[in-house]
């Protein structure tokens, strides 16, 4: 039992030492063939012992907390852990033939490769880590990796949305490390376990989870600190975008989770968590209807991000708020989380997906969808694919996940999120439908092509937020491990 | 009650400064100003007993960050751009309730804190004898958190590989940074050659006196940094290229270092665990890997991306 | 077991459905006249071997079809399948040159399976099926000349068809509900006292009157009779309309409780029976006067069958009026084939052929002594009061008509060539039995010989006939011209009157490509401000505090 | 075996869809062979479970998917119905579908959809539980929608738009009503009806009201029926695949589930939702019915047509009575054998002689004689004349309507019946006696067997299933066991 | 005696106090600088005298690397008043 | 904490300086301006966090406090080493050191 033990210090571990090597030795061929096999079989071993052994807690150099900080594999962080693992994976392989090194180091060439697997390091440091400051950290390892990804085409467009979104970044990062600075000053400790146990309600505890709310609100781009994210994303070169897209709002709203339901559970008052879910709606409903006027695809793919982060953050006025779990609790907990999962999976995909069709007609626009069915099926069918996901459609994750969210919200009697839920796939088919219609037009002008193998990858990506939401048996229970009993009950 | 006048004057220096910095005219100003604002906090931590946080605020926070951002104006003003005006007042009137609201909630948090509250001094104290160092801030860096130390210089490789990342396509290949120049002989040039020796000692012992005293890689480092930086703007060394497999090797090796003890750590008892009986042994050899890489990418970071013709 | 129970009824359903299949082969394209006279056999046999007590039930088919038949049927089954078969001997010879004959007879077999269906039917479903299997083939039988003319006679019959057939199985369907069964006599039963008896008899009605030519539903009658080939208007005008006076007699349900339904028929029979008269005086064509005086026969036995409810024997007085419709049928029938022979035949022939044709006349408007005496005769004595004096004054009125309609006969000219013989010898054999048949089956509907031939009856029988001569001297006398009424009578009005009613709209053209959808300003704005950090900024802070104030509160 | 047929069933439909996605464009043989073949396969299965569901047995899966969501799978007589229906059609479909569309283009992407249509509806037929059919009814929005779009024209894109935005906004609401109901009862089987007795009457009405609005979509109820005159711009395969086999059908059907499986007829009457339902079905019968009437295109007037005859379906279950449940039923599959016909001539009429409008179809009985009977048998059986199936439906439904004391549902049927006389006639008088109009002379011949075959063989079912109404494995016969089994007191 | 160490401090803090008003008046960059310099070597002082008062003498290295990083600055705001950024106002003519 | 000892006073006005740096932060259109400000919050944040370890004079400065702080100067080192090179960037392509929809002239179009 010694090696799953080891997956929480591995699932960093492997990606960091990749991207050293990344730097020194530029062979992203190599690399990524050793690398994303060895993080698959980290995460098998996490999976496995997490499965076995329950959640797995790893004391970093053996000091306990307070004084050191823990690993914690749960089902929650495994499920992330693996999500990205499964993402990044993929997209690096997409990203080879589009960041090469041949005998001349190019600058992008070069600079993505140990920017990705620092990325992938990062995300799961955050996923893994126990501790707000390590949290900390991390996510500003996040939002560095981040920011140059951005930045990484190098034209004034992305430097100035990578500066718009370091503004949000930044401000963030001041809030979440102001309101851990007075956690600390509070109660002496950071580790979210030892926090769980001690009583919250001192000025300096509410005042820092407003401080580490908002902070990690804006990072995670909820609306309306959304503005910064579709230029960001949609001016990334396509397979960051994916990554920045499917996983970096996730991190911060990983830690959003994990603040509000592990370490202050009972901090929260009624009236912020509606304003909190008020805001996700909002994001739906807007984000939306901003994707629906963009002439971009990148952008469009954007704008669904930010309608799709609104989601999650239902999971605070549905599950949040009260020290004894009420039996929708656990569907709402674990619908939000179905939802940034098969999100990851489909967002991840779409962005591959489009940034394949964006290579074969040579520009963004619209156009670029012009009889994708025909010319290249496999995409065309991967975008389809995951917008049944976007949509909420089943069978995928995401239908799961609206499905329980939708119960919690009728369950605890909150209908209008109910009818957000509802409304926002029909708002998201809106916005997908005009590129996926395209698809169907016949093709007029030039095109290029992307070889099949490329092709399959976004679809496999696109299939596996698919395969969440058919065999969703096992996941469900699977995220449950590590949560509180009382919450694991379901909906009867 | 001269210490408390001390801190006052101080308090309102620092925020006088603060003031000054945030809301001058002249953008190079309140680079002065904030330069002068890094150092009078160091001040505070020398006055609050934190010398290591002092250190590292005179050599990070007034030192490096000022350099930066002198650099930066200076570079700005010679592209031509222009400085926006001022906001409009009742935007800034929002702002500022905003702010002020924000200040005050902070405050109301800190007066409602338990004045009694200790911390984990006792505990840090309890441990230091099997964290191998003396300095309990070194101990809690490098050993009982040495995993934020260990992101923490990843950090900086990230960022690295950011700055690079923004240099323009065809100086790819190149040198970080100008290629600096000065008169021979002239003022500049001579302390160039004088004040490295000088620097070289003071970081090599903040490094090592790091494990027991205040001190440690990221002060020493920054120290060691800026020689560097100032031989080279003595127009006395240049960079390397940014593609030399020497210069990558010396920015990865720190963090490389720390992972691999980290990693090999699994084997002696856990991920990062140094053994009690080696563990000074390996946190000084950790803070020389740190501090050479660290020195490295510092002075790298505020050379800036390559800027000159490949080869 | 697919049929239990006798097999004949069956047959004589299936043979003419298969020989209408049989049409449709290729193969049998150059013969396939000859389908025509054998198809009704079966049913001619059936009906010659009298009523069966026991039913044919065919439980796989439709709902379960169940057939049977009684005496009245037995008539009507009978007079129809001999009309059929006359009629296909005389279609043998008069359609040789048509073209598309496979169509013609395809159809032909079609509508006389359901023709002979609606006498064998004993159940609800059965009858339905029958009833519309006969309306709309039928079409195809008064369109086949294709001319405006026919197109249009068979637009208007399509219409009235339709909504015949609609009405009839919406009343079927109420009356079948509340008995909760199909077979006829149990419905009819059920419909006495049912809920919605009085919809049920108007829709049933409806349907049946269109069929039988009760004015005012009888417009399509004059158009299309005169339209359809004329084999095709021998068995319209002398079988097909018999269905819906068959189905009255089977569908109403008899008792005191008619009293309301019994008058309206009778009044509206009678009112039928002289507007025919009227209105086919004022006609120029032979067979459109031969069709107004089917009007004008029909509204006699409506009336006779909105009388049999009260009377005292229902079932006899059915199989009286039967006896007039197997009289009027087989005549009429007879006198429709008249005027195709009249196209073909000249010199001593033709004498001959207006000879019989007035022999015929005679009968139908009831001389004695000829078939019809003994039919109207028989009609006479089930009713009562003005009603039999109405009835025997009508008879005036028909014998005009049918002067009317031999001098238009007399009229016409000659111009075929088709072959004589198989065109006079169904002519003269539908006439004869006309003439003959109602003698021998007086009996069986109880109606004596001594009672036609009584004095009262032979007075009765005679003055109308007298006093046609009469008009008809004074008319030819006096110069006195009759209007002339245009064939179709109301639905010429209708027609003038409403300007087409259901015209088609031109499609509505799709909108235009819908353009990019409109800049919305204020989200745009609303976006741009978000991005200012300026605004941004404050309101990210500002949801720190109020979050901050609202877990502090 | 039991656990495993419907499995089997489901992937009759679902391999071949799969392979073909993947297959080369050129590979013309093996996806013919896929389709067919999985579409025989299905049919032999399917005749196998008639027999065994005939004698009484009922096949049920179940799986766990997430608490309060499983996936069950349950054939009894009544999924049996739709299945067989949309299997036979399917088979007819398929080969329709590959003679008209030979040597078009995405045949692969064409008949991947195509087969996924039909797994979802075997799905849809299969579900044992709401939830799954909800499932189930998703995928068949999904898997049409590239159908409707095949031609990649700007009509098929905005039909397409209609399309997904109708569906998709139905689902959605569906969804909501479903989820609200599940909230209140847990999770809905069909088998074991949730206990509703207790709840409050208005929330059970407004729960009823979203899954009808759902279902309603599809089912083309009036005012959600604009897509489905839209979408007919789609190959006439998909037509045919819409309006008979899958699609309309989904929704008739799951208002039938609701009905009767969910609450019950008893309640639907109790919570006063009967009338409401039949009025909106009656509504809708008569709406079709005159918009087909001002209709210039042939394939509009059949799509409104269809909006007037699937509420048939939907007014059979909203009466309180057995009979007119039997209506309802077998009209599903009387409408779909009949529907399938029409569409599939009018494919002809278009393939052969450019038919597309009214207007253009003049004597073109002349050129195409069997289409034209095949057709001609079609709308006849539309207006209900017997013994063609339409009448049966029409009969039950009728008598149904008065045992449930609605009696204004027969003067539905019969201005229905008028109606869709006087649209379906016209047609049938310009194909039969207008003298061949430019488009007839230019016709071609008729086309290849495949071609033709089915919809004479479709035709020929509609007739023979009013002809033998009254046997036991007829559809009225299935419908009778169907409601004696299962909705009997 | 610890009293009167801290006394002196606060004598330089208003010494630096009024160096920053140099900083804010300018009026040419040089100004600025030297003002900030004089700031820096008060620093310096200040965290002298601390370190007597608290008897901590790590606290001198607080003082050394201040004064090492404050010559570094001022080489940088001499770089940066090159004409170039790079070279070195010395070669100017 | 309550009593004006020194920790105390540097709480409050690393409080004050938050403010002050925020303000910095909003208020500033200059992305150099705003990265002043970015430290200045950041320096005041570490003020409130070291004071507050520097409660119980009698014990000393909390060691944990002050490992975080100095990890949280690299860190801010590090983002602002990134942000200037960003800001020098954009003023090469774009002649500006202020995002777009900050230009006091800028409407709303893209």
């Amino acid at each position: 039992m010694i090696l799953p033990a080891l997956a929480p210090a591995l699932s960093v571990a492997v990606p960091l030492a990749a991207a050293f090597l990344a730097v020194v030795a530029p062979r992203p061929r190599l690399l990524v063939g050793v690398t994303v096999p060895a993080m698959l079989a980290v995460m098998a071993l996490a999976v496995l012992g997490v499965r076995q052994g329950g959640p797995l807690v790893l004391a970093v150099g053996g000091w306990e907390p307070p004084l050191g900080i823990a690993l914690v594999a749960d089902g929650l962080s495994t499920a992330f852990l693996v999500a990205t693992a499964l993402t990044i994976g993929t997209v690096l392989v997409v990203a080879l033939p589009q960041f090469p090194i041949r005998q001349n180091e190019t600058r992008a060439g070069w600079a993505f490769w140990p920017l990705a697997f620092l990325l992938w390091a990062a995300l799961n440091a955050v996923f893994l880590s126990g501790d707000l400051f390590n949290i900390y950290v991390a996510i500003e390892f996040v939002t560095l990796a981040t920011l140059a990804l951005v930045a990484l085409e190098g034209k004034a467009k992305q430097v100035e949305a990578a500066m718009r979104y370091a503004m949000f970044a930044l401000f963030g990062s001041l809030a979440y490390l102001l309101g851990v600075a007075l956690l600390y000053a509070a109660h002496g400790t950071l580790d979210i376990g030892l926090l769980a146990q001690l009583p919250a309600q001192d000025t300096a505890s509410l005042v820092a989870a407003g401080l580490i709310t908002a902070g990690l609100a804006a990072k995670t781009a909820l609306f309306p600190f959304h503005a910064w994210l579709p230029p960001a994303h949609a001016g990334a070169p396509a397979p960051a975008s994916a990554m920045l897209s499917a996983l970096v709002p996730k991190a911060s709203f990983y830690v959003l989770l994990r603040f509000w339901f592990d370490a202050m559970p009972e901090a929260a008052g009624a009236i912020a968590l509606q304003l909190l879910g008020a805001l996700g709606a909002t994001a739906i409903v807007y984000g939306s209807i901003l994707a629906v006027r963009q002439n971009r695809l990148k952008q469009l793919v954007a704008y669904s991000t930010v309608a799709q982060i609104g989601y999650l953050f239902l999971v605070f006025p549905l599950a949040g708020g009260s020290a004894e779990p009420q039996p929708w609790t656990a569907g709402a907990w674990t619908g939000s989380v179905f939802h940034a999962v098969s999100h990851a999976f489909a967002k991840a995909a779409m962005f591959l997906a489009v940034g394949h069709a964006v290579l074969a007609a040579g520009h963004d626009r619209m156009s670029a969808m012009d009889g994708l069915t025909r010319r290249m099926p496999m995409t065309a069918f991967a975008l389809g694919v995951s917008a049944v996901t976007l949509m909420g459609l089943p069978p995928s994750g995401g239908f799961t996940a609206k499905f329980l969210l939708l119960t919690a919200a009728f369950a605890s009697g909150q209908v209008l999120w109910a009818a957000i839920i509802v409304l926002g796939g029909v708002l998201a088919a809106a916005y997908l439908f005009r590129p996926l219609a395209r698809a169907f037009l016949p093709d007029r002008g030039r095109y290029g092509t992307v070889p099949r193998a490329q092709q399959a990858l976004p679809l496999a990506l696109a299939m596996l937020s698919v395969v969440l939401g058919i065999v969703s048996a096992a996941p469900y229970d699977f995220l449950q491990t590590g949560r509180p009993a009382a919450a694991e009950e379901g909906l009867e | 009650m001269t210490g408390a006048i001390f801190d006052i004057v101080l308090c309102l220096l620092i925020l006088a400064v603060a003031l000054a910095a945030i809301l001058g005219r002249d953008l190079f100003g309140s680079v002065v100003f904030f330069i002068v604002y890094g150092l009078l906090v160091a001040l505070a931590w020398t006055r609050l007993g934190a010398v290591d946080v002092a250190l590292a605020e005179a050599a990070i926070g007034a030192g490096l960050t000022g350099v930066l951002l002198v650099g930066a104006v200076a570079r700005l003003r010679r592209g031509g751009v222009v400085e926006p005006t001022p906001p409009r007042p009742l935007a800034r009137g929002a702002q500022m309730g905003i702010c002020v609201l924000a200040a005050g909630l902070v405050g109301a948090a800190i007066a409602g804190l338990d004045p009694d509250a200790a911390g984990l001094t006792a505990t840090v104290a309890q441990n230091l004898e099997a964290s191998g160092v003396g300095n309990p801030v070194t101990a809690v860096l490098l050993n009982f958190r040495g995993y934020d130390t260990l992101l923490e210089t990843v950090v900086l490789l990230v960022v690295l590989i950011g700055v690079w990342s923004l240099a323009e396509d065809r100086y790819w290949g190149g040198r970080p940074g100008l290629r600096q120049h000065a008169k021979p002989g002239g003022v500049l040039a001579t302390y160039g050659r004088f004040l490295p020796p000088l620097g070289l000692l003071a970081g090599v012992y903040v490094v090592w006196a790091g494990t027991d005293q205040p001190g440690g890689a990221f002060q020493g480092g920054t120290i060691l940094a800026a020689v560097w930086l100032l031989v080279a703007m003595a127009g006395l060394v240049d960079a390397p290229p940014v593609t030399a497999r020497r210069l990558r090797l010396t920015i990865v090796a720190g963090p490389a270092l720390f992972l691999a003890v980290a990693v090999a750590g699994i084997f002696m008892g856990g991920f990062l665990h140094l053994p009690p009986e080696h563990a000074k042994q390996l946190i000084q050899t950790i803070e020389a890997g740190l501090a050479l890489s660290i020195a490295a990418t510092l002075a790298l970071l505020v050379a800036g991306p390559p800027q000159r013709g490949a080869r | 077991m697919i049929v239990s129970g006798p097999l004949l009824p069956f047959a004589a359903l299936a043979l003419p459905l298969l020989l209408g299949l049989l049409a449709a082969v290729p193969a049998m394209r150059p013969r396939v006249l000859m389908l025509l006279p054998i198809a009704p056999l079966p049913a001619l046999a059936l009906a010659l071997s009298g009523p069966t007590g026991e039913h044919t039930e065919l439980p796989v088919l439709l709902l379960g079809v169940r057939l049977g038949l009684d005496a009245t049927g037995a008539m009507f089954l009978g007079a129809s399948a001999l009309l059929w078969a006359l009629a296909g001997v005389f279609a043998t010879a008069y359609m040789r040159r048509t073209h598309k004959r496979e169509v013609f007879v395809a159809f032909w077999c079609l509508t006389l399976t359901g023709n002979l269906g609606v006498f064998l039917a004993r159940d609800a479903v059965t009858f339905y099926v029958s009833f519309t299997a006969v309306s709309l083939p039928a079409y195809l039988l008064i369109v086949h000349d294709a001319t405006r003319e026919a197109l249009r006679a068979g637009r208007i019959y399509m219409i009235l068809a339709l909504v015949g057939e609609t009405s009839l199985l919406v009343g079927l369907i109420i009356a079948c509900a509340h008995a909760d069964s199909l077979v006829i006599s149990q419905v009819r039963d059920a419909l006495a006292d049912a809920p919605g008896r009085e919809a049920a008899l108007a829709l049933m009605l409806i349907g049946l009157g269109i069929k039988a030519g009760l004015v005012p539903l009888h417009v399509w009658l004059p158009l299309a009779h005169p339209q359809a080939p004329t084999p095709a208007s021998a068995v319209l005008s002398g079988a097909i309309v018999k269905a819906g006076i068959f189905g009255m007699l089977v569908l109403l349900p008899a008792g005191a409780g008619m009293a309301n339904w019994s008058l309206a028929l009778v009044a509206a029979g009678l009112g039928g029976a002289y507007f025919g008269i009227v209105a086919g005086l004022g006609q120029n064509g032979a067979k459109a006067a031969l069709a107004y005086s089917t009007v004008s026969q029909m509204g006699l036995m409506i009336a006779a069958a909105g009388a049999a409810p009260l009377a005292d024997a229902p079932a006899e007085f059915a199989a009286v009026i039967a006896l007039y419709a197997v009289h009027h049928g087989l005549a009429k029938g007879a006198l429709f084939m008249s005027v195709g022979v009249a196209g073909q035949v000249n010199g001593r022939a033709r004498h001959a052929l207006l000879a019989a044709v007035a022999l015929l006349a005679l009968s139908v408007a009831g001389l004695p002594l000829t078939g019809g005496a003994v039919a109207k005769t028989a009609l006479k004595s089930g009713l009562e009061g003005p009603a039999a004096t109405l009835v025997a004054a009508s008879a005036a009125g028909t014998a005009l008509l049918l002067l009317h309609v031999w001098v238009l006969l007399r009229r016409s000219s000659a111009h075929g060539s088709r072959p004589g013989r198989l065109l006079w010898a169904p002519f003269l054999a539908a006439g004869a039995t006309a003439l003959v048949l109602p003698w021998l089956l007086a009996p069986a509907v109880g109606v004596k010989a001594s009672y036609v031939l009584s004095a009262a009856n032979l007075w009765s029988a005679t003055w109308p006939l007298l006093a046609a001569a009469a008009i008809a001297a004074a008319v030819i006398g006096l110069r006195i011209g009759v209007p002339r009424i245009p064939a179709g009578d109301l639905v010429v009005v209708a027609e003038r009157m409403v300007p087409p009613a259901v015209s088609r709209r031109p499609a509505p053209s799709h909108p235009g490509p819908r353009r990019g959808m409109r800049r919305l300003d204020p989200i745009d704005r609303l976006e741009r401000g978000l991005r200012r950090w300026s605004t941004a900024g404050p309101v990210l802070l500002g949801t720190a505090v109020v979050l901050a104030a609202l877990f502090l509160a | 075996m039991n656990q495993a047929l419907p499995l089997i069933i489901l992937a009759t439909a679902l391999v071949p869809s799969l392979i073909t996605f993947f297959l080369a464009e050129d590979r013309v043989w093996v996806r013919n062979a896929l389709n067919l073949g999985g579409a025989v396969l299905k049919l032999a299965l399917v005749v196998f479970m008639l027999a065994e569901v005939g004698r009484g047995q009922v096949y049920q899966t179940e799986f766990e998917l997430v608490p309060g969501l499983s996936l069950v799978l349950r054939i009894d007589a009544l999924s049996l119905l739709f299945v067989t229906l949309s299997t036979v059609l399917w088979l007819l479909t398929t080969v329709y579908a590959i003679a008209y569309l030979h040597g078009g283009k995405n045949l692969p992407r064409f008949f991947g959809f195509f087969s996924l249509c039909v797994f979802a509806t075997t799905g849809i037929a299969f579900s044992g539980s709401l939830i799954t059919f909800f499932l189930f009814y998703e995928l068949l929005t999904l898997a049409t929608w590239p159908l409707v779009v095949h031609k990649g024209d700007a009509a098929s894109i905005r039909a397409g738009r209609t399309y997904l935005g109708y569906t998709l906004t139905g689902s959605a609401i569906l969804l909501v009503g479903i989820v609200w109901l599940e909230s209140l009862t847990g999770p809905v089987a069909f088998a074991a009806p949730p206990q509703l007795a207790g709840l409050d009457a208005w929330s059970l009405r407004a729960i009823f009201l979203l899954l009808i609005a759902g279902l309603g979509v599809k089912a083309a109820l009036v005012g959600l029926h604009v897509w489905l005159p839209q979408a007919m711009v789609a190959p006439a395969p998909v037509s045919a695949l819409l309006h008979a086999v899958a699609v309309v059908k989904a929704g008739a059907f799951g208002i039938v589930r609701v009905v009767y499986d969910i609450y019950g007829i008893a309640l639907v009457q109790e919570i006063d939702m009967g009338l409401p339902l039949a009025a909106i079905a009656s509504a809708t019968i008569l709406f079709g019915s005159i918009r087909a009437l001002t209709q210039h295109g042939l394939k509009p007037l059949l799509a409104y047509s269809t909006v007037s005859q699937v509420s048939y379906i939907v007014l059979g279950a909203a009466l309180f009575s057995q009979t007119a449940v039997v209506g309802g039923l077998v009209h599903l599959v009387h409408q779909g054998l009949m529907k399938i016909t029409l569409f599939f001539c009018a494919g002809v009429f278009d393939e052969r002689a450019g038919v597309h409008d009214i207007d253009e179809i003049d004597g073109i009985g002349a050129r195409l004689p069997w289409t034209s009977v095949a057709f001609t048998l079609g709308a006849l059986g539309m207006i209900g004349l017997p013994p063609i199936a339409g009448f049966a439906s029409k009969w039950y439904l009728g008598t149904g309507g008065l045992e449930a004391g609605q009696p204004w549902v027969v003067a539905v049927l019969a201005v229905s019946t008028l109606l869709n006389g006087a649209y379906f006639l016209p047609v049938l008088y310009r194909i039969w006696f207008r003298e061949p109009g430019p488009n007839a002379a230019a016709a071609e011949t008729e086309g290849p067997a495949m071609l033709l075959a089915p919809p004479i063989a479709t035709a020929a079912l509609a007739l023979a299933a009013g002809l033998f109404a009254a046997a036991a494995l007829s559809p009225l016969g299935w419908a009778t066991l169907i409601v004696e089994r299962q909705y009997a007191p | 005696m610890s009293g009167w160490l801290l006394a002196a401090a606060v004598v330089l803090l208003a010494t630096a106090a009024a160096a920053l008003v140099r900083v804010a008046r300018g009026p040419d960059a040089a100004d600025r600088m030297m003002g900030a310099q004089l700031v820096g070597t008060t620093g310096v002082a200040v965290v002298i005298l601390l370190a007597a008062h608290e008897g901590n003498w790590a606290m001198l290295d607080v003082a050394l690397v201040l004064s090492l990083l404050a010559a570094f600055a001022s080489v940088a705001f001499v770089k940066a008043a090159s004409r170039d950024g790079q070279g070195d106002p010395e070669e100017d003519p | 904490m309550t009593g004006l000892d020194t920790a105390t006073l540097f709480a409050w006005c690393g409080a004050g300086l938050i403010g002050i740096g925020l303000y910095g932060f909003l208020a500033n259109r200059h992305m150099l301006r705003r990265l002043v400000a970015f430290n200045v919050v950041g320096s005041g944040i570490f003020l409130v966090f070291g004071a507050s370890g520097a409660r119980r004079a009698d014990l000393g400065p909390d060691p944990v406090p002050q490992a975080l702080i100095i990890t949280g100067i690299v860190v801010a080192l590090a983002t602002t080493a990134l942000l200037v090179a960003l800001v020098i960037r954009y003023a090469d392509l774009a002649g500006r050191a202020t995002l777009p929809e900050d230009e006091p002239g800028d409407d709303g179009k893209e």
